[in-house]
């Protein structure tokens, strides 16, 4: 079970923030997502959003393993 | 030195903590960051800053290293709020320390262009038309862009 | 506004009153000169600042004037001290506020220039070796050359 | 009588800050403090020296009325 978290614009599309998902992989697991919410799967697809395992940001498939933790982040707008 | 603040931050207390004791430095900027009532001409009445506690300071703390090293400074403090921020209060506080004052301008100048376009906030507005979501402005972009150095 | 304080200025409670109900401005940067404790490798016990009260509080605020003309910006404030200052203690606070970062930046590194190089002020370093008086340095006025416009 | 008063390294070298001192003009002072005091006169002709008359600089020799104010004023050197 990967621990899946959804930050900004993401989560108020996904309606949760925080997620435990049985995946193998970074790819299996957007797939189930994009296949769960068409529309969030839409945004997760976007250029700019990325996902971040284990605070890393990844922007090729990875293995994932149990206690993995994945983000999926939308751009960001500090200060 | 970088924080992730989930109450208010007091820019006057923390700029009196870090001129403190400085007889090494002769220069001392720093950039506050407020809640503006209005973005381009939308009221704004308040502001949520999500964040990613863990990996927002992570990468805060890159920028601060990426800061120092390119710069000749002798302190850096970047302090950034997460949570619900009203109209007015601090959002960020960036300090440097450094002997002259072109060094502690141009490294404020820099940590602020970073944080507003890698640190990990994601910034949504209360207006009287509902909330939205907002990027970092093609300004933002451009201002981080005048520091990137050719290979 | 400008001010010529003969007693010890405190950063921490200037900037905590420029910030305070700026829902109009996103942006302030300060600028806050210490005594240093050495300069040019030369040790330093402390400062004595000789000023003109009446012309320099006059030229401070037509510097004032002059970076409200060129720079798109809210509020100004330079508060600059003269008399003795011990190592370590502010000489100079100066913030700017304004809607965009980039005009608070621009706006008090240029006020800063202007003042290291056109403001009334004397400085006498006691050392060692005994007193002596400085001037500008030529980084001081390469730094304010900077913002000569062409004609 | 015009009150004349020294900053800085000028007054160190002059020995006083504030003289009431009875002139017609800005040369006609400079001659007196010139022959008073060889070393003050030579200081006061360096560029970078001005005289700054009722608080406005001035580069041109004036005439000067009882009640002015006349300032010499070295280099700067602020914050």
């Amino acid at each position: 079970m990967a621990r899946v978290l959804m930050f900004g614009v993401l989560q108020d599309l996904a309606g949760w923030r925080t997620r435990e998902i049985d995946t193998t992989s970074l790819s299996a697991l957007t797939d189930l997502l994009m296949t769960e919410d068409a529309v969030l799967g839409e945004r997760l697809s976007r250029p700019g959003v990325f996902a971040v395992v284990n605070q890393t940001m990844v922007r090729t498939d990875v293995i994932l393993a149990p206690d993995d933790e994945v983000a999926f982040v939308p751009p960001v707008s500090g200060g | 030195m970088v924080r992730l603040e989930d109450t208010p931050i007091d820019p006057g207390a923390l700029l009196a903590e870090f001129v403190r004791n400085r007889g090494d430095a002769g220069a001392v900027v720093n950039f506050t960051g407020l809640t503006r009532d209005a973005t381009s001409g939308q009221p704004v009445s308040r502001l949520t800053l999500d964040a990613y506690p863990g990996w927002t300071e992570k990468v805060m703390a890159e920028l601060e290293a990426e800061t120092r090293a390119r710069f000749d400074v002798i302190d850096v403090l970047a302090v950034h709020r997460w949570g619900v921020v009203e109209v007015g209060q601090p959002i960020v506080f960036v300090a440097v320390a450094a002997v002259h004052r072109r060094s502690a301008f141009e490294a404020a100048d820099f940590l602020m262009d970073q944080l507003k376009t890698h640190a990990p906030f994601w910034k949504k507005e209360d207006g009287p038309d509902g909330s939205r979501w907002i990027e970092a402005r093609p300004e933002d972009h451009a201002d981080a862009a005048r520091w990137i150095q050719p290979e």
